[in-house]
């Protein structure tokens, strides 16, 4: 039954572009591949809720032999854990709906089948990653969406702006991806295998090795396959590829770059979870950290709306690996899957906005790329505000994006208006009843239990920095929204054409407004559904004051306050049943949880009340403010220089390199060759008794030319004088003689 | 077996009587022809070089089973090996004058003299490659030699051929000079003429200690510039582009093959049955000698062969590497060394006479041997450049042809005694010869030809086809059929070593 | 009989082809195809057929030949050999129909001598006998010299010859290599060339060919031959040269089937015959222990940054070959399971996608009549299915999982980590820097606005596709399916690892 | 006289005949000193003969005779061509027939 489903859920969307690209071999198309599409995702969809009921804990995997080498076999196969099941669902559900937003914000675009095959193989490439039980098939998922995600990113790629985005973007997970390769060589030399689970799995072995003490390789290995979740969840230092990434269509960026394809690198570590170290685990939480708040920093000072969406991504994204990093795994999941609905939710409905500002422009729903020709008058008087061109890629805001056109959108676009408060609501984390409180509040209590728990200046130090982050994004999030729906309209001709998107794109956003909200997803809250893996080398610092028994796995997020639930993390045998709060065992979270709590609530409330104090009342001047705080804006403003140094220096220095090889590769080598000929000839000239300094400079076809020309100095010994010839003979003779005479 | 006396002999005598027959019949019947422009002479040359041929046939058969015998008094010596130059010998002389009926060069009112002298000098090869005695050697060598000098010098009013055959006279003049020099050194030494005598009676007086080493190492260096000018080795190789040039194309196809063939025949039975004692390599190791001579002699040839334009001088060049390749196998005091040089004498034979009647039907179209001529021949004539392609490729080495075979069966050998340098330096040769061989492929494949010889080209007859492919089927097959592996190894068999 | 026969029609087809008279162009072309369909037809038999289980070479025909050597026809296939005619049967027809339409003059000649190259490949990779496996490594040369010198772009003459005097070289010291093997086998009289027997003979303790200096010395010459084929920095610079004169079809030959006959020598000869001089250059210790990896390494890394540098499309394909042929090597010097795995792999997978990417270099030739990437632009929008395709290709060269070029590339790196792990880790930058030129090229050529100069550029044309297709298809079912492959020669690579091992 | 005594007159007349050939700038002097070379061969042949071998074992002075004949050949072929030289190039001097070279 599982194999069944599995199967039909994979082969579905990828049926959908095997059609397609069958067809397209033969210059033809299928009339509705949107259906075909969206019908594929939508049996997905079904099979991954019945899925559900087959979850069972500590599942075995299933698998098949993939590829045999004699000695070492490698296998392909699913592994069916609540996670997984979770994932499944998630993205099932964000495609299906991005699915039915597109046909909407897509119709009449002239590759619009194309973008609906993509799109299929994305789902068939995501579903792959999550369900395969080994680091194998976790690879090949992982590029197939990195493909998909430059064939996407890159769709309208007529316009620039777009092939380069989609170039860098896989480049530059492909930086990381590498590293990821290099972690699996290591772990496959030391294990002889890639599958995570079962017996022989790498796990299993793993903890089997847990006595033999020195795990540097093991922590350095980690770090390895984290770099590959680095580039693909952009976390710092590989993240510009994200914000560019957004030069794709919208629903691309709701589905991919924000929902699922990103969050596969918080997936990816959180499968690592078991052989995560200790200094892997810092590793993680410190680029999780230091990644949130730079993101968050540079959203502040975005017009573009998208962008002000994909740094806050980043931010969120860089939050979930913190929450991984701790050891919290159960609230980076979580986390993960919140953030799924509600910055997708963000995503549609911006792009809804988009659309809207985009059928006054007269260009109709058909033609969104065609803002690469638009009116650059717009940009001009922009530049004044802007303190200087945004630099590198996206340097031009479409107009349709920019918030500055935008303003008092609130009455136009109700539903739009509507969906995406709640989702910033959520994402700002205002208490209780929205979803993304709950999950960001676990982070939050995560690190600071774990602080607490081990006394560690490096947890402190990071939960400041979640803390901190958290503001900012309650702060940039508030401001989208002032700037967007309310205010009086700072572009009166656009605000007039604005309207209401069709019901394709409206229900898509109802329904991801739903799913923000805590009580859909009450599978989190369910201590005995998901269970953090063991960690079997993560031990705790010496200084730790808690029992060394304490498993720190299980950082425990209570959520006692209100009694949704017993616990967010899973509690080790001995505590299953009585939950975590109150309990003695784990004095120290419920402190931890309730300062979290209260903290992230004050941290929230300032961002809001700064935001609207910014951009609502205007009390405060934003421009002002930004040049009291110069060069930190300036900073924020170039994204703290990542572009520049990438393109100014590795780039650069790539390219150069690239031409120095060239350039070895037509004179050295070539040169290399000539070099013998010349000693050869030079040596030979002597013996010949012409001596000619003149060098044959022909820079390829030297050995040819130089010995060409001892034959020339060869052939100048026969003079055409019959005495000279006879002269020769007796020389010869006398030189032969006095040789073997001599020796 | 005890040498035959002269009447005896004269049974075993018959292809080298029925060649002196023919030369005469030629003169003769050539006096009583009419039409100067008629073949007639030369079609009777052939019909004799077929009697000769079955002679040759005949005679070997009469062999039975002994493996040689001496005749004239240990004169000459009848045997396998000679039967293989033999005919060796008689293959390259019909060709040759099946080429020189085609040739346009050649002076018709001279043809009686020319196809007689042909049959004179093929009775001179004849000659060297069974003496075995300084005598007869120095006869036959002159035979041979003087021939050579007119037929070298057979173009009237064409001053190139004149002066080849100034060159040729004078040089070979004092190369055969020296070579009697030496060898009545050798004849005083030993006091006998007979090459058998000869080789004993040095391991006795060396070994003894009754002469100089010395006197030994001079006649042997003597010896081999006679020789070495028959097969153009340096140092004695000068001659020869200038006489290849000069001469008329037929007699330098024919110098090329035949009288390097006879020169390779003289050289083994001089110094295989001579000098072959280890007393006298102990004291004159003129292996070592040869080896450093034979790797010059491919090196100066291929150098000089690359800047060539003339196809016939290039061939000449390359025609000096082949003979350093060729006595590699003499470096080795080996029966397959020996096999090695019978083989590749074979091929050579055909590769090289091959290429050469490409030349001549070139020329004969184009009037010219320069590389210029061969531009675009491939679309004129598409089997003749297919041809000369062959040829060529073989020449170089190239599986699958011929010349591959003997090649591998001459670096084989080397090796086998362990002559790596040696054969280093002929496989790096081989790479040399390429790029002048693929020169004139360049030309007839990968250039296009004027405009004005592309129109007035005349196509070849059927019997130039048929000529060519007898040259083309065997430098492709030979190396794949196993005879001639085993023909050339009988051969050497006979000779008697020590 | 089967395999004798897949070996000689090219050769007979040959025969017809020249006494076809030469204006019936038509005529030739469906000839000369037929009589490559015939080869396609039996190696798909003889794949089908081929018994997987079995470790030892099937199909064996050993007659004698030049008894006075000891020299015999002795063919056979094991699953190496296998798969590799396969490769070139496919690549056969698809190359006769790729040169349909773009060659122009002398069609007859041409197809003639494509014909006698396929018989010279196809008999290298089913000779066993060490002489006849040289005949026919030589067989190649000739008509390669011509289909380049004659057929070529305008440096022709030039990148021709070049190719012809670089192989010579590596051949003739892979001759005297194999005159000493030969020398030392045993003997006079009881000497042979015979392939298995000498790897017997090689792995007796006392034998002649069993002594490490023999082996070392021996293993260089023939290295130095393949080397040059395969090609190895520093023996590569004839092949950029040559790949961008010569005409589309024997561009995909030469980077398809005449690379892989290097490779394909070092693993049948170096390997098998001289494990120990194998272990000499790749047991990571001492002055030489790590030099074929390090080899393996330049060529990755230098054939990617090469092929970064280049603006002629077709030449920055062909530096992408010497960069893909270095992954090969590293996994040949890895002597382990997966190395030699991925190693035969990536010989199969690169044949495949260089020949996708030789014809689509082609395809872009014909219709715009350059090369140069920067001279185009947004073609994507003109040309969907082309671009799809190339994309298609772009991905599988640069060994993006789920198309084949990846599980080659990949195993090759897992088996060379376990032996040289800085080496290993250092060459996965050709990984990134692989994936920086496609994408780069894919961006220049197709991304972006169309270039008004190619309004008209016609879209690919059925035929065309069909030579696509077939590779394409392949691509993808060997990434999906690797074991349809590694099922062939599995057990060769086990028997080949053993006699790694037991020195 | 002793065996010496001829031996030391032949190496003069073949030194000499050598230093003719290399040296005379006219061909019919180079004729002889191919001539000398010829026959102080012919005179070693015959001193040979005379002290080294027995006296009814006369090859030596065949030979001497034989070479004798040969050197008379060589001579009438010599100069056949040396009349075409003159009749081609209007010159015997040997450094002016030089057109075949390189």
């Amino acid at each position: 039954m599982i194999v069944l489903l599995i199967s039909l859920i994979l082969l579905c969307p990828l049926a959908a572009f095997a059609i397609f690209g069958l067809l397209g071999l033969a210059k033809r198309s299928f009339p509705r591949q949107d259906y075909l599409s969206t019908a594929a995702m939508l049996i997905a969809l079904a099979c991954s809720l019945l899925l559900l009921q087959e979850v069972v804990p500590d599942p075995e995997p299933h698998t098949v032999q993939w590829l045999s080498l004699g000695s070492v076999t490698f296998s392909m196969g699913f592994y069916l854990d609540s996670v997984t099941a979770i994932m499944l669902i998630v993205v099932t559900l964000v495609s299906s709906l991005v699915h039915i937003f597109s046909m909407g914000y897509m119709h009449g675009d002239p590759r619009y089948p194309r973008f609906f095959a993509f799109l299929s193989l994305f789902s068939f490439s995501m579903l792959f990653l999550v369900v395969s039980d080994n680091l194998l098939g976790i690879y090949i998922g992982w590029e197939l969406v990195g493909l998909c995600s430059y064939l996407l990113i890159g769709f309208w790629f007529e316009k620039d702006s777009a092939a380069d985005a989609c170039k860098k973007a896989f480049l530059t997970t492909r930086v990381g991806d590498v590293g990821m390769f290099i972690g699996m060589m290591m772990l496959f030399t030391k294990f002889d295998t890639l599958s995570l689970y079962g017996e022989g799995g790498i796990f299993a072995q793993a903890a089997a090795q847990l006595s033999t003490g020195d795990m540097v390789w093991l922590s350095i290995a980690g770090v390895l396959i984290f770099c590959g979740a680095v580039g693909k969840s952009a976390q710092v230092p590989l993240h510009t590829w994200l914000p560019d990434a957004m030069e794709g269509p919208t629903p691309v960026s709701a589905l991919i770059h924000a929902a699922t394809m990103v969050a596969a690198g918080v997936y990816l570590t959180a499968r690592m979870f078991p052989i995560l170290t200790e200094t892997s685990s810092l590793v993680i939480a410190y680029i999780g950290g230091i990644t949130a708040i730079i993101a968050a920093t540079i959203a502040i000072v975005r017009f573009d709306i998208k962008r002000v969406l994909a740094y806050s991504t980043v931010s969120q994204l860089g939050y979930m690996m913190l929450g991984i990093g701790v050891g919290s795994y159960v609230a980076g999941l979580f986390h993960l899957t919140t953030h799924a609905f509600f910055k997708a939710l963000l995503f549609l409905g911006s792009g809804s906005v988009i659309h809207a500002f985009h059928a006054m422009h007269g260009h109709g729903h058909d033609d969104e790329h065609g803002h690469e020709h638009d009116d650059h008058d717009a940009h001009g008087h922009d530049h004044d505000e802007n303190h200087g061109s945004e630099p590198v890629l996206g340097s031009e805001i479409p107009p349709d994006q920019d918030m500055r056109n935008m303003g008092g959108l609130r009455h136009k676009m109700p539903i739009t208006f509507i969906t995406m408060l709640i989702a910033t609501l959520s994402i700002s984390g205002v208490p209780f009843i929205f979803s993304g409180f709950w999950s960001k509040d676990a982070i939050l209590a995560g690190v600071l239990g774990r602080a607490m728990e081990w006394n560690s200046v490096h947890h402190y130090l990071l939960f400041g920095m979640a803390l901190f982050a958290a503001g900012i994004t309650a702060f940039y999030m508030f401001r989208l929204i002032f700037m967007t729906f309310f205010g009086e309209p700072r572009n009166q001709e656009m605000h007039d054409m604005a309207h209401e998107s069709p019901k394709s794109m409206t229900v898509p956003l109802l329904v991801l407004a739903v799913l923000s909200f805590p009580v859909v997803n009450t599978l989190w809250f369910n201590a005995d559904y998901v269970k953090p893996p063991e960690q079997p080398h993560l031990h705790a610092p010496a200084h730790a004051h808690v029992s060394p028994d304490s498993k720190v796995g299980e950082a425990g997020l209570t959520f006692s306050l209100f009694g949704i639930s017993e616990a967010v993390a899973a509690e080790d045998g001995a505590d299953d049943t009585h939950g975590a709060h109150g309990d003695d065992a784990h004095h120290g979270h419920g402190p931890a949880h309730t300062i979290a709590m209260v903290l992230s609530i004050i941290v929230a409330g300032l961002g809001i009340l700064l935001s609207w104090l910014f951009y609502h009342r205007r009390t405060l001047s934003a421009e002002s403010v930004a040049t009291t705080f110069r060069p930190l804006y300036t900073l924020f403003w170039h994204k703290y220089y990542f572009d520049e140094f990438y393109n100014g220096v590795l780039v650069a220095v790539t390219v150069w390199k690239s031409r120095l090889f060239a350039q070895f590769d037509g004179t050295i080598v070539d040169g290399i060759v000539n070099g013998v000929g010349t000693v050869t000839r030079d040596i030979l000239a002597a013996f010949v008794g012409v001596f000619d300094n003149r060098i044959v400079d022909g820079l390829v076809n030297q050995v040819a030319e130089v010995t060409w020309s001892i034959g020339g100095r060869v052939r100048r010994i026969q003079t055409g004088a019959i005495q000279t010839y006879l002269f020769v003979v007796l020389a010869g003779i006398v030189l032969l003689i006095l040789i073997f005479r001599v020796l | 077996m005890q040498p035959l006396s002269n009447i005896e002999s004269l049974l075993y005598f018959t292809p080298e009587l029925l060649l002196v027959v023919s030369a005469i019949v030629v003169i003769l019947v050539d006096l009583g022809v009419k039409n100067r422009e008629s073949a007639t002479v030369a079609y009777l040359s052939l019909a004799g070089i077929g009697c000769v041929f079955a002679a040759v046939l005949l005679t070997h058969g009469q062999l039975g089973d002994r493996t040689s015998i001496s005749l004239f008094l240990g004169m000459i010596r009848l045997d396998a090996f000679s039967t293989f130059f033999k005919v060796l010998l008689l293959l390259a002389t019909t060709a040759t004058i099946l080429f020189s009926i085609r040739s346009e060069e050649l002076d018709a009112q001279l043809k009686g003299e020319y196809y007689a002298l042909l049959l004179a000098i093929t009775l001179g090869m004849f000659l060297m490659a069974s003496s075995t005695n300084l005598l007869m050697i120095f006869i036959s060598l002159e035979t041979v030699s003087l021939t050579s000098y007119i037929l070298a010098g057979f173009l009237t009013h064409n001053p190139r051929s004149s002066e080849a055959a100034f060159k040729y006279i004078t040089y070979g003049a004092v190369a055969s000079g020296t070579m009697l020099f030496g060898l009545s050194f050798l004849f005083g030494m030993t006091g006998t003429g007979d090459l058998g005598q000869i080789s004993t009676r040095l391991t006795e007086l060396l070994a003894a200690g009754e002469i100089y080493p010395l006197a030994v190492l001079i006649a042997i260096i003597f010896v081999l510039a006679g020789v070495g000018y028959k097969i153009a080795s340096v140092p004695f190789h000068m001659w020869s582009p200038d006489v290849y040039e000069g001469a008329p194309i037929p007699i330098t196809a024919f110098l090329s093959v035949a009288s390097k063939s006879a020169g390779f025949a003289l050289f083994i039975r001089f110094f295989y049955s001579g000098f072959s004692s280890s007393e006298v390599m102990q004291s004159v190791d003129w292996t070592l000698m040869l080896a450093i001579v034979s790797a010059l002699t491919m090196t100066v040839g291929n150098l000089a062969a690359l800047p060539q334009q003339n196809v016939k001088r290039l061939l000449a060049y390359s025609s000096i590497a082949h003979g350093g390749y060729l006595l590699m196998g003499g470096v080795l005091l080996t029966s397959e060394g020996i096999g090695a040089i019978l083989f590749y004498l074979v091929v050579y034979l055909f590769m090289n006479l091959g290429a050469f009647y490409v030349v001549v039907l070139i020329a004969n179209e184009e009037g010219s041997e320069m590389i210029e001529g061969y531009r675009g021949l491939a679309s004129r004539a598409p089997l003749v450049a297919g041809a000369m392609a062959i040829f060529l490729f073989s020449l170089t080495g190239i599986p699958p042809f011929a010349g591959f075979f003997g090649k591998w069966l001459l670096f084989a050998a080397v090796l086998e005694q362990g002559y790596y340098w040696l054969a280093f330096v002929g496989l790096l040769n081989s790479v040399v010869s390429l790029y002048y061989y693929a020169r004139i492929v360049k030309a007839m494949y990968l250039e296009a030809a004027d405009e004005e010889t592309a129109s007035t080209s005349t196509p070849f007859s059927t019997g130039t086809f048929a000529l060519l492919s007898v040259f083309v089927i065997p430098t492709i097959l030979i190396g794949f059929i196993n005879i001639f592996y085993t023909f050339s190894n009988i051969s050497v068999s006979v000779l008697p070593m020590q | 009989m089967l395999l004798s026969l897949m070996i000689f029609v090219p050769l007979l087809g040959m025969v017809a082809v020249l006494l076809l008279p030469r204006e019936s162009e038509e005529l030739v072309k469906r000839v000369t195809l037929f009589f490559t369909l015939i080869p396609l037809a039996l190696a798909v038999a003889l794949f089908i057929s081929y018994d997987r289980a079995a470790a030892g070479t099937q199909y064996v025909v050993n007659v004698p030949w030049i008894e006075a050597f000891n020299i015999q026809y002795h063919i056979g296939i094991d699953g190496l050999s296998v798969t590799l005619l396969l490769l070139t049967a496919l690549l056969g027809p698809i190359c006769v129909i790729a040169s349909w339409r773009n060659i122009e003059k002398g069609i007859k000649a041409y197809m003639a001598l494509f014909l006698l190259l396929e018989t010279g490949m196809l008999g290298f990779f089913a000779a066993l006998d060490l002489f006849l496996f040289y005949v026919f490594f030589e067989l190649t040369l000739l008509p390669m010299y011509f289909l380049i010198g004659v057929w070529g772009g305008p440096r022709r003459e030039y990148a021709a010859i070049k190719f012809f005097l670089y192989t010579l070289f590596g051949s003739v010291l892979m001759l005297v290599a194999m005159i000493a093997v030969y020398l030392n086998s045993g003997a006079p009289g009881a000497r042979t060339f015979d392939i298995p027997t000498l790897i017997t003979l090689a792995a007796t303790e006392g034998h002649a060919l069993n002594n490490l200096n023999f082996q070392i010395w021996a293993f260089l010459g023939f290295f130095i031959g393949f080397a040059v084929k395969v090609p190895i920095f520093p023996f590569h610079t004839w092949l950029p040269d040559a790949h961008v004169e010569a005409p589309t079809a024997i561009s995909v030959i030469l980077a398809g089937i005449l690379l892989k006959m290097g490779t394909y020598g070092l693993v049948r000869v170096n390997m098998a015959m001289f494990p120990q001089g194998m272990d000499f250059f790749c047991n990571g210790t001492g002055t030489w222990g790590n030099s074929l990896a390090l080899l393996g390494f330049i060529n990755i890394v230098y054939g990617s940054f090469c092929a970064l540098a280049q603006t002629d499309f077709k030449k920055l394909v062909a530096y992408s070959s010497i960069g893909h042929m270095g992954f090969v090597i590293l996994g040949l010097a890895a002597r382990n399971t997966e190395g030699i795995t991925g190693a035969i792999l990536q010989m199969f997978n690169h044949g495949v996608i260089s020949g996708m990417l030789f014809l689509l270099v082609g395809v872009l030739y014909d219709r715009a009549h350059h090369r140069e990437i920067n001279g185009f632009g947004g073609l994507g929008a003109k040309m969907p299915v082309y671009t799809g395709i190339t994309t298609l290709a772009f991905m599988a060269s640069l060994g993006l999982p789920g198309l084949s070029g990846f599980v080659g590339e990949a195993l090759s790196l897992l088996g060379a980590y376990d032996k040289f792990k800085m080496l290993t880790i250092l060459s996965t930058i050709g990984i990134v820097v692989g994936a920086a030129y496609f994408l780069w090229t894919l961006q220049r050529v197709f991304l972006g606005t169309l270039n008004p100069k190619y309004e008209a550029l016609p879209e690919i044309n059925g035929r065309e596709i069909l030579t696509l297709a077939p590779l394409g298809i392949l691509t993808i079912v060997l990434g999906i399916w690797p074991n349809f492959a590694i099922d062939m020669f599995r057990e060769s690579v086990t028997n080949l690892v053993n006699v790694l091992q037991a020195i | 006289m002793t065996l010496q005594h001829y031996l030391v007159i032949s190496a003069i007349l073949f030194t000499l005949g050598i230093f003719a050939v290399l040296t005379r700038r006219n061909a019919i002097s180079i004729l002889m000193g191919i001539e000398l070379i010829l026959n102080s061969c012919n005179l070693n042949f015959a001193a040979f003969a005379r002290f080294m071998t027995p006296p009814e074992d006369i090859s030596g002075q065949i030979i001497a005779i034989f070479g004798i004949v040969l050197a008379a050949a060589e001579a009438a072929v010599f100069l056949a061509i040396i009349l075409a030289i003159y009749r081609e190039f209007g010159s015997i001097r040997p450094d002016e027939v030089d057109t075949l070279k390189g």
